[in-house]
């Protein structure tokens, strides 16, 4: 899988962890183009500095020179670090976020999952096999006493029957993107799946889409990216990234659970 | 002709005369600007070393997750209560307590005291000529504020449910919640101490600003400040209009604490861990809460480091024995720098969800303070060139600066691409970039100006020996504390990690299991912490130099112990209260070293035009 | 050598040195009120259920008194500058005072308003509108007590100055106005 | 002090009356124009417009700001401007947020379909 020299720099030269999401190829890119150019700035100006110490210490030029550099070799490189991050700005960084951070895909093509981050966990919403997100309301969350945070209106809500809440494990399918839409319940946490190269800080009162297509199967680490309180460093969750028949397969599993645990109360 | 140690201290004598001051107006309620000079340093330097022992506990916790901390567990544990300490491990509260607070104290109570308030009110009426500062009450006034805050953040540790320990952002509504078991609680006790030092800081700003826009003697134009002033003058700006929306700030977040509001606090907030909501009004926003923090914090941290690149010119000049090269620039780059500084705050805000042209106005300000930057580190560069360079330990420290300053500004530009912060947001990427700004960048500048200015204001030299000792270790200890950290933050280490990170540690690869941080990462914690405690080590030296020298160390011969050309050096030693004996007239600029048919190697800038 | 342009204006600036410290000290209350103002235009803004007209429970007529009552004290203030600067220290006295009792007016205005407020069962914590509200008047009413403390002391104790140094003393008088 | 000079303050304090009379009727309008209804834009408008007039004769005479020198001028104009760029940004940040979320005030995910304001 690896293309050699591209995974060594990455990888080993500049210990960027695990890629497995579409987008992450161009997040790993710019991170290469910028530290480049942080590079050769540090190499240059580090040489030129130990030499100049080195030349001009008292021993070995016991007078100094009042005028010193003349001309304007220093307006040259100014302006072409400032050129380099025009660049870098124009060229990658504002087209890359217009089009991966704040453009999200369509629901249709995607898995749409609600995240919702509570002292200390990662909870999701999924429609269930119907596709239709059920209601969510607040009151049945608070009755719900913890257990169904969302508060997913089973009993009034035809949609939301076969919807599936999962907490700390998330699972999706593989090669199709993960519309996530963010919010927090008491504090602000933070989504971040690190190998995905998402992170979006989940805010209370706002719902922020987020979203990433992953490529690898396997199972990622959720981290909380944002002091949350005194086990913000525990909060940690789960995305198995599956096949899209095992994801089908799993979801179905998962809404007939889910069915079964809520019937009584449907038919009241 | 420099006026000899005798003549100066005849000077003294005569001076002495006409005021003579008990213990308690000369020392503990003074209006000289000098000895207000000295408290905030030694204050200040105080809580520098108080904010490093936190961090020093913190690192035992992050490299060894709950084994009970060598020698100070159960001493902590009686102190700070059960719950904070159990059987000698700290808890994750404790940890955030002293997170919270180590950043606190390292910015409010420790470099704005030293490199602000310290240095420039020792320097800056001496680099322009004037007697005092403007408002000497004002001046003691704004100590005393300081220093008020400093016992209100100290005794928080004390109270029941401990200091605040919701990050040194202390963003809402966390800041709110974290302990509603307690009230007043931290938090409560956090925004008290924080008001306490805004006053502190305002007053403090009005009173250098207009210190230096009266004050300035005979001839002291403005294009013939040190550059010091320059930086100082700016820093004054930054606190006076950066630092009210905070307050603002810290009172609407009171009010959320103690009465109950919702400021920050949106509609439909629930119990922390639970799904009930709480009984509040609700209608808040607490992405407002860091629009107003951060709108202070980014200028902060140019608070943080101008003062500092104004120690590092004055002593490159004097220490290269030329002029700095391209004053004029940097002048403009400061003023510049100063500018920007109040529009690009939301940096730190990349991922609460920005929409595309908020972000890039905010990516292509950050992009372009860093021209400035630049361009003031290219003037010391160049400045270099054709010296004649004497490595004294002001010099070595000063030097040294250049290069950390540039790894931390460089690592800055990754961050300030919303595009690559995406990924280093929150790791230990971002603590690596501000430390090396911060601690090899500023607290070396704060060590230069020490050694530089303790002559003048004890008339005796610290150890040179000594000093170096404490520069080498220091500089390697810096680097082996921080450079591993960029790796760990790369590699996806989340900062504020009570374990040091270790329950998202997985395998780099799906193929060997769930993919998290690497092991090697948990090594490295190792590493930096034990090279954390080499570098409090490596402090014991300097501390002891510090206090040994105003005693023990070699007397200094004349008033001008560098031969350095500003107005301080031209005072007696130590300067008297008005500073000046006899009225001054600056003829020429400040960096006039090594000038072409002139005897001797610097032309002080009170020194009259010879034709 | 003692401090310079504390009574005299510098020549170069052409002004002295508390007229910049309170200009200053002006600038970082702008700030600080702009801060506060942004919130509440932000709130405001971003509510989906502000309290318009009659629910906000605000005494049209008491606060109308209230202005008037600051604007009155306004001009006593700097007329009692101006009695300064005309050399008739009796007349400073009597507008000072009348300024100073203006404020106390304000304050007892003030607390009519608070009181009403809490006994029709509005509290800081019923709605964001009271919130800001009672912060901001709340700070408003520091800032006046402020001034009465400081234009107390420039009516008695302050006043001997009058006699030592009468320009500083005018000076000192328009800095507290300035506040 | 010198005639000319005590001249000048006599001239003042006919402005400073006439500058009080301005201040009162301001404030008489804006109570009455409260009781008119010009629309919920129009009142906010006329009211803020009346306010900023006000501040500006106080700032400007009574604190003496038409007469202050260039300096100060200096710091109030950037004083100005960084208020104005705080209160601007903060808003703008606040309203361009990724497509399709919420905004402030809101209850968490109440509905299937994501919307600017929930209901
Ligand atoms: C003194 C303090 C200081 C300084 C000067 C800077 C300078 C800069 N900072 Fe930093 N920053 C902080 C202190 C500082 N910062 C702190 C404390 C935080 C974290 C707060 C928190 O979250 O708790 C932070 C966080 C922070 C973030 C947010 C990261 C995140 O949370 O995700 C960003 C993003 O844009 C950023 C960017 C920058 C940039 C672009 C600069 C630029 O101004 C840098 C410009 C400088 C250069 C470009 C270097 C030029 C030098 C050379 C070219 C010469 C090189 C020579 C040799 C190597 C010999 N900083
Ligand atoms: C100016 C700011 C400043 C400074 C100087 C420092 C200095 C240091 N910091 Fe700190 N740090 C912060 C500001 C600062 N820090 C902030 C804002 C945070 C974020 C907090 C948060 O998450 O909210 C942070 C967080 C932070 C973390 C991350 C914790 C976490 O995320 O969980 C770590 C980890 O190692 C760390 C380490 C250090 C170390 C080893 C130093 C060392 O460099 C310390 C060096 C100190 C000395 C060398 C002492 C010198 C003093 C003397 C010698 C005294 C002499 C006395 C007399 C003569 C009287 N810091
Ligand atoms: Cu949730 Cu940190
Ligand atoms: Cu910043």
């Amino acid at each position: 899988m690896t293309n050699t020299f591209d995974y060594w720099f990455k990888h080993k030269l500049l210990d960027l962890p695990y890629l497995a999401s579409e987008h992450g190829k161009h997040v790993d890119d710019l991170i290469v183009y910028v530290h480049a150019l942080m590079a050769v700035l540090f190499v240059g100006w580090f040489a030129y500095f130990l030499y100049a110490i080195f030349r001009f210490r008292k021993s070995k030029h016991p007078k100094a020179d009042y005028v010193g550099v003349k001309g304007h070799v220093s307006n040259w490189i100014e302006g072409g670090v400032a050129v380099v991050e025009a660049i870098l700005l124009i060229g990658f960084a504002v087209p890359l976020w217009a089009k991966v951070v704040t453009k999200p895909p369509s629901e249709k093509e995607s898995t749409v999952i609600h995240v919702l981050a509570k002292q200390f966990n990662w909870n999701a919403h999924y429609a269930g096999p119907d596709g239709i997100m059920g209601r969510q309301d607040q009151a049945l969350a608070a009755a719900s006493g913890g257990s169904d945070p969302f508060g997913v209106d089973r009993a009034n809500d035809p949609n939301a029957r076969d919807d599936v809440v999962v907490m700390d494990n998330f699972v999706v399918p593989v090669n199709k993107p993960v519309l996530a839409y963010v919010t927090g319940l008491d504090v602000i946490h933070s989504f971040a799946i690190r190998s995905m190269r998402v992170c979006q800080d989940a805010v209370p009162g706002l719902r922020i889409p987020t979203w990433f297509t992953p490529t690898q199967e396997g199972e990622y680490k959720i981290t909380c990216a944002q002091l949350c309180g005194n086990s913000h460093y525990s909060m940690s969750g789960m995305l198995k990234v599956v096949s899209q028949a095992e994801f089908d397969k799993w979801l179905a599993a998962e809404s007939e659970k889910a069915r079964k645990s809520t019937a009584p109360k449907s038919y009241e | 002709m420099q006026p000899t140690t005798e003549e100066t201290q005849q000077h003294a004598a005569h001076g002495a005369h006409h005021e003579e001051l008990g213990f308690w107006r000369k020392y503990i309620f003074s209006t000289d600007h000098k000895v207000i000079g000295i408290q905030y340093g030694l204050t200040g330097l105080l809580f520098l070393f108080f904010g490093f022992c936190l961090m020093m506990l913190m690192r035992w916790q992050i490299a060894y997750p709950g084994k009970p901390m060598p020698v100070v567990g159960e001493f902590l544990q009686k102190l700070l209560g059960d719950e904070m300490v159990n059987k000698g491990v700290m808890l994750p509260d404790l940890y955030n307590a002293f997170g919270a607070m180590h950043g606190t104290i390292m910015v409010f109570l420790a470099i704005v005291p030293v490199a602000f308030a310290a240095f420039g009110n020792f320097v800056v009426p001496l680099q322009i000529g004037a007697p005092d500062m403007a408002f000497p009450r004002v001046n003691m006034a704004s100590y005393q504020a300081y220093f008020l805050g400093g016992v209100v953040m100290f005794f928080s540790f004390f109270i029941p449910g401990g200091a605040a320990k919701s990050g040194w952002t202390s963003y809402s509504p966390l800041a709110t919640l974290a302990d509603m078991g307690h009230h007043p609680n931290g938090q409560t006790f956090w925004i008290l101490g924080m008001v306490l030092l805004i006053t502190s800081s305002l007053l403090g700003a009005v009173n250098f600003i207009a210190t230096i826009i009266q004050l300035r003697a005979k001839g002291m134009t403005w294009m013939r400040l040190p550059f010091f002033v320059w930086a100082q003058f700016v820093t004054a700006f930054l606190l006076l209009l950066a630092f009210p929306p905070l307050e603002a700030a810290a009172i609407l977040q009171l009010m959320d604490n103690v009465a109950g509001t919702s400021f920050f606090l949106p509609t439909g907030l629930a119990a922390p861990g639970t799904t009930t909501p709480l009984p509040i009004s609700g209608g808040g926003s607490p992405l407002l809460w860091q629009h107003l923090f951060w709108f202070l914090g980014h200028p902060e941290v140019y608070v943080l480091i101008l003062p500092a690149m104004g120690i590092v010119c004055e002593i490159i000049a004097n220490n290269t024995r030329k002029p700095i090269w391209g004053y004029k620039s940097l002048v403009y780059s400061v003023l510049c720098i100063g500018f920007l500084s109040f529009i690009v705050w939301a940096h730190h805000m990349y991922l609460t969800g920005m929409g595309t042209k908020i972000a890039t106005f905010f990516q292509t300000t950050t992009m372009i303070i860093s021209i400035p930057s630049v361009i003031i580190l290219t003037c010391f560069f160049i400045s270099l060139w054709g010296g004649s360079i004497r490595f004294t330990v002001p010099m070595l420290f000063a030097l040294a600066f250049l290069p950390m300053f540039g790894i931390g500004g460089l690592t800055g530009l990754p961050l300030g691409f919303n595009f690559t912060d995406l990924h280093l947001h929150d790791t230990y990427y971002v603590i690596a970039h501000f430390h090396y700004v911060v601690a090899p960048g500023t607290i070396f500048g704060l060590f230069a100006g020490i050694y530089y200015w303790y002559p003048k204001a004890t008339g005796r030299l610290m150890n040179e020996f000594w000093g170096k000792v404490h520069f080498w270790t220091s500089l390697i200890f810096m680097n082996l504390i921080f450079q591993p950290m960029f790796a760990q933050g790369m590699a996806g280490l989340g900062r504020r990690m009570y374990d040091g990170g270790v329950t998202y540690a997985g395998a780099d690869d799906p193929a060997a299991g769930l993919v998290g941080v690497p092991q090697w990462v948990f090594g490295m914690n190792r590493h930096i912490s034990w090279a954390a405690w080499c570098l409090g080590l490596a402090q014991i030296p300097f501390i002891i130099n510090f206090f040994l020298s105003m005693k023990k160390g070699k007397k200094v011969t004349s008033d001008n112990p560098w031969g350095a050309t500003t107005l301080e050096w031209q005072t007696p030693t130590p300067p008297p209260h008005g500073n000046f004996d006899k009225p001054i007239e600056v003829h020429r600029g400040p960096y006039e070293y090594s000038v072409p048919g002139h005897d001797g190697d610097f032309t002080p800038q009170t020194e009259p035009d010879k034709r | 050598m003692d401090i310079p342009y504390v009574v005299q204006p510098r020549e170069d600036t052409g002004l002295f040195n508390a007229k910049v410290g309170i200009w200053l000290f002006l600038a970082s209350e702008v700030m600080l009120f702009g801060a506060l103002f942004s919130s509440y235009i932000l709130l405001r803004v971003g509510s989906m259920n502000w309290l318009y007209g009659e629910a906000k429970d605000l005494n049209v007529w008491l606060g109308t008194a209230n202005t008037a009552v600051l604007i009155t004290s306004s001009i006593t203030m700097v007329m009692a500058w101006a009695s300064l600067k005309l050399n008739e220290f009796g007349k400073f006295k009597a507008y000072m005072g009348a300024t100073i009792l203006l404020g106390l007016v304000f304050m007892v205005i003030k607390a009519f308003e608070y009181n009403a407020k809490f006994h029709h069962g509005h509290f800081p914590a019923s709605h964001t509108f009271y919130a800001i509200y009672f912060t901001l008047t709340g700070l408003h009413a520091l800032h006046v007590l402020g001034g009465m403390v400081v234009n107390s002391f420039y009516w008695g104790p302050g006043s001997k100055m009058w006699k030592t140094d009468p320009v500083r003393f005018t000076n000192r008088v328009e800095i507290g106005g300035l506040f | 002090m010198d005639d000319k000079h005590a001249h000048d303050i006599k001239k003042h304090l006919k402005v400073y009356i006439g500058v009080f009379v301005a201040l009162l009727v301001g404030t008489i309008i804006t109570v009455a124009v409260s009781r008119v209804n010009l629309g919920h834009a129009g009142n906010i408008s006329l009211a803020l417009i009346i306010a900023v007039l006000k501040a500006a004769l106080v700032a400007g005479f009574f604190m003496h700001l038409v007469s202050e020198k260039k300096p100060i001028y200096t710091i109030l104009v950037f004083t100005a401007f960084f208020f104005v760029g705080l209160m601007a940004l903060t808003i703008w940040a606040m309203n361009d947020s990724p497509e399709q979320t919420t905004t402030t005030g809101q209850a968490p995910p109440a509905h299937a379909a994501p919307a600017h304001h929930v209901p």
